[in-house]
């Protein structure tokens, strides 16, 4: 159990290094550097003597290698470099946008795991019922509009009819103004969470249906347990596996989606900070971002993996 | 429905804090090497500079209390303000000028604004409270020049502790209290501003990323002012919301490359030029909030023609000079275009290669990431580019980059001829502002009758102003803009 | 004469002779056969069938043509989805970025289908050493997310309806070698490959006449529900301004424009709102209907 | 005694796998087969049968000991085909598995005999394809049918068929008829003995079914833990069992008729073989079950020897008892 | 049959499509008493399945459902009772064996949970329950109970799952055992050693046993009277010795024919019955067995015979067997 824990680790250092290659290798793959991106066309107006003292500056020209080697050094050892474009350490920025983040993030997945488990358990107990289809409707919002016109029209209709945004006054953290910061990730949280919810009431529903359907599902009712038993202990076990799995991924998808979202909610996270460094060229930024956005989920793809081994003992040996 | 209104803690009840939105966030602290729009604006109430503009746009004292030419304007010398303090606690003095404007024409420093201060040869202090500037040839253009935040007033302790960059420490109204990148910048108000009192007691930029959004924070009643450029958004806005609006200190031109191509010839510009509705783009682009302009666009020189062939669109016309190109059946090129870098640019694009194709001319549109467009047009690699050029009061320092001798921005400029800098040059020298005027036309006539661009118009920005909030009238200059805040009040 | 024949009884009816087939379901009826599919099918029908005819001309009026003086005209019998702020009319600009979004999706699906297919029976079907170097090369993949991938690609080539495919299509190829991956091996171990093995086919005939074959239905259904993400992922796209430039832009893309005008003219944002809704919710339930059809439990059923 | 056919000497396999112990599915297996007879190969449930089934046919390498088909040794093709595809095939337990759900019965057996360049053209293929239906006793209308139209016995008699294309000499049936109804597979039992008397096929007949293995099998071989315990002549293999796991085999097998039902008490229950991982038990593997078991067993392992003509075992008491008496039932039962 | 413990009367299955309903199992009457052991035999897919999971409302629903037809326990309509009530007799009055034991246990639990949940259910506290699961585990001849109890289902073999599975039946001392098919996948020797198990329990506690099978050897060494389905009905039912001796039904006696026995010499031709039993949703009027009845006369293509009594035994022929016995 260990070893294998531990082989698996190895496994996601593998796999996060070589998202460290690859998305360096991508941002090499940009045109412009920090120098246009920070000055923009008034870079025109500066003298060769201050284009090569900038250039110098910015670090532009050292050899592709050693600034991976150097990015990945310091990443090691904690250091995630100067944004280019502030000046700034880019783990205090990280510092302040993650924590957003991580909020929104979970804030997310609760709604949308919530939400899609139980519409998909009890959708698939009564298949073509009122709650089935309630949750069908839920799923077919969910997957089919896009979150940055849910998003859009959550904001607009509130502010226009209750004039009511309460991201607009400035990111308050969750301990320094708890009711303002729940409101302030609430209504963003929903709009990711229904594509959350969408895509983990099918896989629920699916798996349910397919468990419904298998032998030892009918063992338990001939058993004489009674439903909440049959439905959590053996129905809900044995469809936890594809629930899980589909988390880890839609959770892929919510790191992605945080970026559309932040923009539409005004929220100071990771997903915004990446787009505003994409745009100027920040690649320390970008870099770091990308690769905390990957950690991220790659380290809960193993908790699930881990999980599979705590869920199916099948899967331990 | 206010009635219905949740309960959420407002920040100007508490602690009076007055709350700025743009779309933009703040995103450098030295003022030197600033670019975005919003560093000027911001860092225009942290820092002063020797002079400033006006809101005719007149060069007016700043830490400069009178400036005077002499030596045939070879030399200009200020005298300054007495009892400024920096925040840091020192006085500033003629030291301060010397060291800043050092420091601006290093070229470690990078500062974009350096290049208007070419003529200038050498600064010498007079004593405490006075300065003198030596110049190569006379020029009146670098007064403008001076307003500009690039150029302001530093501190001694920060520019030798090397703090310029980390930590705003100027002379204006306001004082640097807290920035989180790429979110929100605060400030509180200067306690012994020079100006007088300051009556907003602090005052806080808050990024939100679109106008949509701040429109709705505006109606939340959680944004004092929103800065907003989208008529569409600031003129649906509640009549609760007031909206003052100002011309931008920018204009939008469609640049042509002259050496390859049909545009290399001077008839087919031409023909582009008349077949131009420039009305309509504004209609279409910008729903009309903006003006019809010509090379320059606002100052006291604003008066010169839109347009020396056509002033208003003339099909005939085009088509005449497309005879005479050789083309009659017109051509095609390719325009450039970066909804990144102007958002109303697809639009305008798509107007003009309609009106364009009335008179038989293609142009095809490339849409270009903001940084890839920035390369190409510097680089001259294009035929014709949707530009958003800052504009100035003064046409030197606007056209001495692009059509001047050996201008830093000739490539993407791409015409240039020699009667034109010789207009540029005796525009920057001469004496009288009637000279100064009469060579301005001229060469605004020499601009749009050889067709070098198609200027189109300058936009509206808005300035949206929640319930209760009393006392502020933008100002056009992107230095001062915001300076009316000194003496604004929230109810 | 046949052994069976023998003990039946001469002149039984052939209709009712027991192994008579099941009732063969054709893969259309079974597609159909669901209230899903059958939705799907509709969908994404009238969904293709205008784009097409949009591609080729067929718009109520020229999506390009302005008309100054009736811009921002809200909906109308000459104009049902009310015209944009150039006066064009906006159900044929709609239909014309339908086509532009498709073009892009059905593209970017083919690169993901394509490659991913590939890798996925490499995976699948050749050594340990292919299949591990594929998988983690898919982890890493798959480990960033789409859209940032996405973003990357186009911050990096430029926006352009190709740069857009290329982007989407790179981001979904895990997706892909996933699915094929899974039902390749266990194919691989089949009692009709193996067949094939002691019948003596070779490792080509087998890959494409047994293999290939069978995980065609799971590649068509993820295809459909590819089609489906890609559609909205070029919209996220655009939306972070991104997309095809205008004039000839994609739903997404018109979406972003419009998005300022929200409070203006509502019904410039909620077209092209909604043809991407329908698009994407057609191909996803055609997708559904595809899983169903192509799963022979349920075409026997 | 006939041509010998195909003979294994000395075959073993163990699978390795990356997590899990050693598995020696087989452990020292020698038979041998003629032309036109059938070998019987019985064994409960995981002793290997399937294992030496595909090491018979090449779809494996054994890990030690040869497999030689017409004196010629087998090996797994490596990518290309098999050269010992035209001499033996194999036909699997479960019939439909074994047919491509997407071919029709014609373009199954067409793809064979296009890839062994049986028949050249398009009709010459559909014309040989209905005359091998013919053989299997299935009329021409079912070329056109896919798997899932046809029963269990059509589908066995289709995978037949498709065997027979190549038309081999020797057919390895891995229980053909298990997964099949009972009322079915008389036919398919039927077909099997017709085409072996028509066609002079050799057959190496796998099942756990005795009553099967016993109605088609000239000789029998059973199987424990990887390795032949008893091999000899159908009648005296089952009815006068050397080996006392072929006996308890024998008699715990249900007969269809409660006029011959006998209780067989004292006998030892059917607990369980032990898995075929590890090192197999010291002496005879059958001796933690054996109810006869002697002290010996627990040490020596005994060797398959020719304890009455034709007639092998691996077993000491069997064999002390033969030595003291021959012709008498070595085992009671 | 007067003391029939559990009596099925006229029991349809099937699912109802729009208008129409399509019945699988097309009227079954059964009953088994007190002590008693019966037996069903048929092909695949001629409804023994579905025939035994109707009896405490298993159907796999939807589709499929209890049409029609009276299922009576102990003087209660079981097909009437609520959730609660049902559930009080599943598994402590009457309980199940399934066919497949390798996928009827859940595989995420122990096994020990899987019993001790059955007791608890019931109302055994948890002590008792630990005690009387080590108890059943020790009487179904599981050599290491103790290992077998902390297993999950993957790590033991079919023998010991069908084993385990009878267990999990007979934990609630239930007075009925319904066993489907439980040893199709067993080795004989294996299933030996459950019939007698079965065998011994059935004497020690009179209960009483339904045996699903399609083996005839099985039904000949277990039980007291047999059922022959076809096509979802019984089309014969006798005691067990009289359907060995004097088949009644043509099926019946193809079916014994059909199976290699001591008296069929060495590569004898065995009597096919051949063709596939017909779809019993789709059957058109008359015998379902006509097709492949060599007996068959005009009245079998008109008219289905219902159960008719022949002898001791009770068929579903127009014959009699004397007009066809071999
Ligand atoms: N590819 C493999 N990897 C590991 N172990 C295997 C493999 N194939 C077979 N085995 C093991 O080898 C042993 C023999 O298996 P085999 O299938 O030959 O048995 P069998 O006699 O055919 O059984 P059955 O009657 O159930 O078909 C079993 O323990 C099985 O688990
Ligand atoms: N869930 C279901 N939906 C539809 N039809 C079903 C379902 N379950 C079973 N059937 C059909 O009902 C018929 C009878 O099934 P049943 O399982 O009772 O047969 P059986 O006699 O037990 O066969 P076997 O010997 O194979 O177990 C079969 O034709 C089967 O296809
Ligand atoms: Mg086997
Ligand atoms: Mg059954």
């Amino acid at each position: 159990m260990l070893i294998a824990l531990g082989r698996r680790l190895l496994s996601m250092l593998v796999t996060l290094f070589g998202v460290a290659v690859i998305i360096f290798l991508v941002l090499r793959m940009l045109p412009g550097n920090a120098l246009t991106a920070s000055l923009g066309v008034s870079t025109g107006l500066l003298s060769h003597a201050q284009l090569v003292a900038l250039d110098h500056y910015y670090g532009v020209g050292q050899p592709v290698l050693s600034q991976f080697g150097s990015w990945l050094g310091s990443v090691l050892t904690g250091n995630l470099g100067v944004s280019l474009s502030s000046r700034t350490s880019v783990a205090s920025l990280v510092g302040s946008a993650l924590p957003v983040t991580l909020e929104l993030a979970i804030g997310s997945m609760v709604i949308g795991v919530l939400i899609g488990v139980l519409f998909g358990v009890f959708g698939a107990l009564r298949p073509g019922r009122v709650v089935d289809n309630l949750g069908q409707g839920v799923a077919v919002v969910g997957l089919g509009v896009p979150s940055f016109i849910i998003g859009t029209g959550l904001v607009t209709f509130l502010a226009s009819t209750f004039h009511y945004f309460p991201s607009s006054q400035g990111f308050a953290s969750l301990f320094r103004d708890p009711w303002l910061n729940l409101q302030q990730i609430f209504f963003p949280a929903l709009t990711l969470g229904l594509g959350v919810a969408a895509a983990l009431l099918r896989t629920t529903r699916a798996a349910m249906l397919e468990v419904i359907g298998l032998n030892y599902a009918r063992t338990a009712r001939g058993k004489g347990l009674a439903r909440r038993q049959v439905v959590w202990k053996h129905l809900f076990l044995g469809a936890l596996v594809p629930v899980l799995t589909m988390s880890g991924i839609q959770l892929g998808y919510l790191l992605g989606g945080t970026v559309v979202v932040e923009q539409i909610f005004v929220l100071p996270g990771l997903g915004r900070l990446l787009v505003t460094a994409i745009n100027n060229r920040d690649f320390p930024v970008v870099q770091s971002v990308t690769l905390i956005f990957a950690s991220g989920f790659v380290v809960v793809n193993m908790l699930t993996d881990v999980a599979y081994t705590l869920i199916d003992p099948r899967t331990r040996s | 429905g206010a009635s219905v209104r949740p309960q959420v803690s407002r920040p100007h009840a508490a602690g009076g804090t007055f709350v700025v939105a743009d779309t933009s966030s703040v995103q450098k602290l030295d003022p030197d090497v600033v670019t975005n729009f919003l560093d000027f604006q911001v860092l225009g109430q942290i820092y002063d500079q020797l002079v400033q503009y006006n809101s005719k746009l007149q060069i007016v004292p700043d830490l400069a209390t009178s400036w005077k030419y002499s030596n045939a304007n070879k030399v200009l010398t200020f005298q300054l303000r007495k009892g400024v303090r920096f925040d840091d606690g020192s006085t500033f003095t003629s030291a301060n000028v010397v060291a800043s404007l050092k420091r601006a024409v290093n070229p470690k420093t990078g500062d974009a604004s350096a290049s208007f201060l070419a003529n200038v040869k050498k600064i010498v202090p007079e004593g405490p409270y006075a300065v003198k500037f030596l110049l190569s040839q006379p020029d009146t253009s670098v007064l403008n020049g001076l307003t500009s935040v690039n150029l302001s007033m530093l501190s001694m302790k920060a520019m030798a502790n090397g703090t310029v960059g980390k930590k705003p420490d100027g002379t204006g109204p306001f004082v640097f209290a807290g920035w989180s990148p790429g979110n929100s910048f605060s400030m509180v108000r200067n306690t012994h501003y020079w100006g007088g009192k300051v009556t907003l007691p602090a005052v806080k930029i808050e990024t939100i990323p679109t106008e949509q959004s701040i429109a709705s924070a505006l109606e939340a009643n959680t944004v004092q002012l929103g800065l907003l450029t989208q008529p569409q958004v600031a003129n649906h806005l509640p009549s609760s919301v007031k909206v003052r609006k100002i011309l931008d200190l920018s204009y939008r031109a469609l640049m042509l490359q002259d050496k390859t191509g049909p545009l290399a010839n001077v008839n087919n510009r031409r023909a582009i030029a008349c077949a131009v509705d420039r009305k309509q783009v504004l209609g279409d682009a910008v729903f009309g909030q903006g003006k019809v302009v010509g090379p320059v666009p606002l100052g006291p020189f604003a008066s010169n023609p839109v347009s020396a062939i056509c002033a208003t669109p003339d099909l005939s016309k085009a088509k005449s000079y497309l005879q005479k190109a050789g083309d009659p059946g017109g051509f095609s090129f390719t325009a450039i275009t970066s909804t990144d870098l102007d958002p109303s640019s697809a639009a305008q694009a798509t107007v003009v290669q309609a009106q364009l194709a009335r008179v038989g001319i293609k142009m095809n549109i490339q849409n270009l990431a903001g940084n890839a467009y920035i390369q190409d047009w510097l680089k001259g690699q294009f035929q014709a580019a949707f530009a958003y050029n800052g504009a100035d009061p003064s046409p030197y320092t606007m056209y001495g980059r692009y059509f001047g001798k050996g201008a830093n921005l000739g490539v993407p400029a791409g015409y240039s001829s020699a009667s034109l800098q010789k207009l540029l040059l005796s525009g920057d020298t001469a004496a009288s502002t009637a000279n100064q005027a009469k060579i301005w036309t001229a060469f605004g006539n020499d601009l749009t009758s050889n067709a070098v661009w198609i200027w189109l118009f300058s936009a509206f920005d808005y300035y949206a102003t929640a319930p209760g909030v009393r006392g502020f009238t933008p100002s056009p200059t992107n230095s001062t803009s915001l300076s009316a805040l000194r003496s604004t009040t929230m109810g | 004469m046949s052994v069976l024949d023998t003990t039946a009884p001469a002149g039984a009816p052939p209709a009712a002779e027991v192994g008579e087939p099941v009732r063969r379901r054709s893969f259309g009826r079974a597609l159909v056969a669901t209230g899903r599919g059958r939705a799907g099918c509709i969908l994404v029908g009238v969904v293709v069938v205008a784009a097409i005819a949009a591609a080729l001309g067929g718009t109520p009026y020229n999506p390009q043509f302005q008309n100054p003086l009736a811009g921002l005209k809200a909906p109308s019998l000459a104009h049902p989805f009310g015209t944009d702020q150039f006066g064009r009319d906006l159900l044929s600009l709609v239909l014309q970025g339908l086509w532009v979004s498709l073009e892009i999706a059905a593209l970017a699906v083919a690169i993901a289908g394509v490659v991913g297919t590939v890798g996925g029976i490499a995976a699948g079907f050749f050594g340990r050493w292919t299949s591990t170097v594929i998988m983690r090369v898919t982890d890493m993949l798959f480990a960033i997310p789409a859209i940032l991938f996405a973003l990357a690609i186009v911050a990096a080539l430029g926006p352009g309806w190709l740069n857009s495919a290329l982007a989407i299509g790179i981001g979904y190829v895990p997706i892909f070698v996933r699915v094929v991956r899974g039902p390749v091996l266990s194919l691989r171990e089949s009692g009709y490959v193996r067949a094939g093995r002691v019948l003596g086919f070779s490792r080509w005939r087998l890959l494409a006449r047994h293999i290939l074959p069978n995980v065609a239905g799971a590649v068509a259904v993820q295809a459909s529900l590819a089609l489906s993400w890609s559609i909205l992922a070029e919209a996220s796209l655009s939306f972070l301004g991104l997309g095809p430039p205008p004039p000839t832009a994609s739903l997404g893309e018109m979406v972003s424009q419009a998005s300022s005008l929200a409070g203006t003219a509502w019904w410039t944002l909620a077209a092209p709102s909604v043809a991407i809704v329908v698009a994407v919710i057609g191909f996803n339930l055609l997708g559904d209907g595809l899983r169903d059809a192509v799963d022979p439990r349920a075409r026997t059923r | 005694m006939g041509e010998v056919i195909l003979r294994a000497s000395q075959v073993t396999k163990e699978y390795r796998s990356r997590r899990g112990p050693l598995v020696r599915a087989l452990r020292g297996v020698s038979i041998a087969v003629e032309a036109g007879r059938t070998l019987g190969i019985v064994g409960e449930s995981g002793c290997g049968k399937s294992t030496l089934a595909r090491l018979l046919v090449g779809l494996e390498p054994a890990t030690s000991g040869t497999v030689e088909l017409l004196g010629r040794p087998v090996a797994p093709p490596r990518g290309g085909r098999s050269p010992f595809a035209r001499t033996v095939q194999l036909v699997f337990q479960d019939p439909f598995s074994s047919l491509d759900p997407r071919l029709t019965v014609v373009s199954a057996l067409a793809e064979v005999l296009k890839v062994h360049g049986l028949a050249t053209s398009r009709e010459a293929r559909r014309a040989r394809a209905a005359a091998l239906l013919e053989m299997v006793a299935l009329g021409p209308r079912f070329l056109d049918r896919y798997p899932h139209e046809l029963s269990g016995g059509q589908a066995q008699r289709v995978a037949i068929a498709r065997a027979l294309a190549v038309e081999p000499r020797l057919l390895v049936l891995d229980e053909p008829t298990s997964a099949l109804d009972v009322s079915v597979r008389a036919e398919v039992m039927n077909l099997l003995v017709r085409l072996q008397d028509e066609l002079g096929l050799s057959y190496v007949f796998i099942s756990h079914d005795l009553a099967m293995v016993r109605h088609l099998s000239d000789e029998i071989a059973v199987m424990y833990l990887g390795a032949v315990v008893e091999q000899g002549p159908y009648g005296p293999v089952l009815e006068s069992s050397l080996h006392p796991y072929t006996a308890a085999l024998a008699a715990a097998v249900p007969v269809p008729d409660t006029t011959r039902h006998v209780h067989r008490d004292g006998r030892p229950p059917g607990s369980e073989a032990p898995p075929l991982t590890g090192e197999p038990p010291a002496g005879c593997p059958y001796h933690p079950r054996c109810a006869l078991a002697e002290p010996v067993c627990t040490t020596v392992r005994p060797t398959l020897d020719e304890l009455l003509p034709g007639h092998l075992a691996a077993c000491h008491v069997a064999a002390r008892r033969v030595a003291v008496a021959p012709g008498a039932p070595p085992v009671p039962g | 049959m007067a003391d029939a413990l559990l009596e099925l009367r006229g029991v349809r299955i099937g699912m109802r499509e729009r208008r129409r309903q399509r019945e699988i199992v097309r009227g079954v009457d059964l009953a088994v008493a007190v002590g008693e052991k019966l037996g069903i035999v048929g092909e695949s897919g001629s409804g023994k399945t579905l025939t035994a999971l109707s009896v405490l409302g298993l159907l796999p629903s939807p589709p499929l459902r209890l049409l029609a037809g009276r299922i009576t326990y102990d003087g209660r309509l079981l097909n009437e009772l609520d959730d609660k009530a049902l559930a009080a007799v599943r598994g402590a009055e009457i309980a199940m064996v399934y066919q497949d034991p390798m996928t009827s246990l859940n595989p995420l639990l122990r096994i020990r949970t899987q019993i001790t949940e059955t007791l608890r259910a019931h109302g055994a506290d948890r002590a008792e329950a630990a005690e009387r699961t080590r108890q059943v585990l020790g009487q179904v001849g599981l050599a290491d109970p103790e290992r077998v109890e902390r297993a999950f289902p993957h790590e033991l073999s079919g023998g010991m799952l069908q084993r385990v599975m009878i267990a999990m039946a007979l934990a609630g001392s239930p007075r009925v055992l319904i066993a489907d098919e439980p040893t199709t996948a067993l080795d004989v020797t294996i299933q030996q050693q459950i019939l007698e198990l079965v065998e011994d329990l059935q004497v020690r506690t009179g209960m009483a046993v339904v045996w699903v099978t399609h083996d005839l050897g099985v039904v000949a060494r277990l039980v007291d009277r047999v059922a022959v389905m076809y096509a979802g009905r019984v089309v014969e039912e006798a005691a067990t010795a009289d359907l060995f001796a004097r088949p009644s039904h043509p099926y019946t006696a193809a079916l014994l024919g059909s199976l290699p026995q001591t008296s069929t010499g060495h590569r004898d031709r065995l009597t096919q019955i051949g063709g596939t039993p017909p779809d019993p949703t789709r059957l058109a009027a008359g015998c379902p067995f006509r097709w492949r009845c060599p007996y068959a006369f005009d009245r079998c293509t008109e008219e289905e015979p219902p159960l008719l009594e022949r002898g001791s035994s009770r068929a579903a022929c127009w014959k009699e067997p004397a007009a066809w016995a071999r």
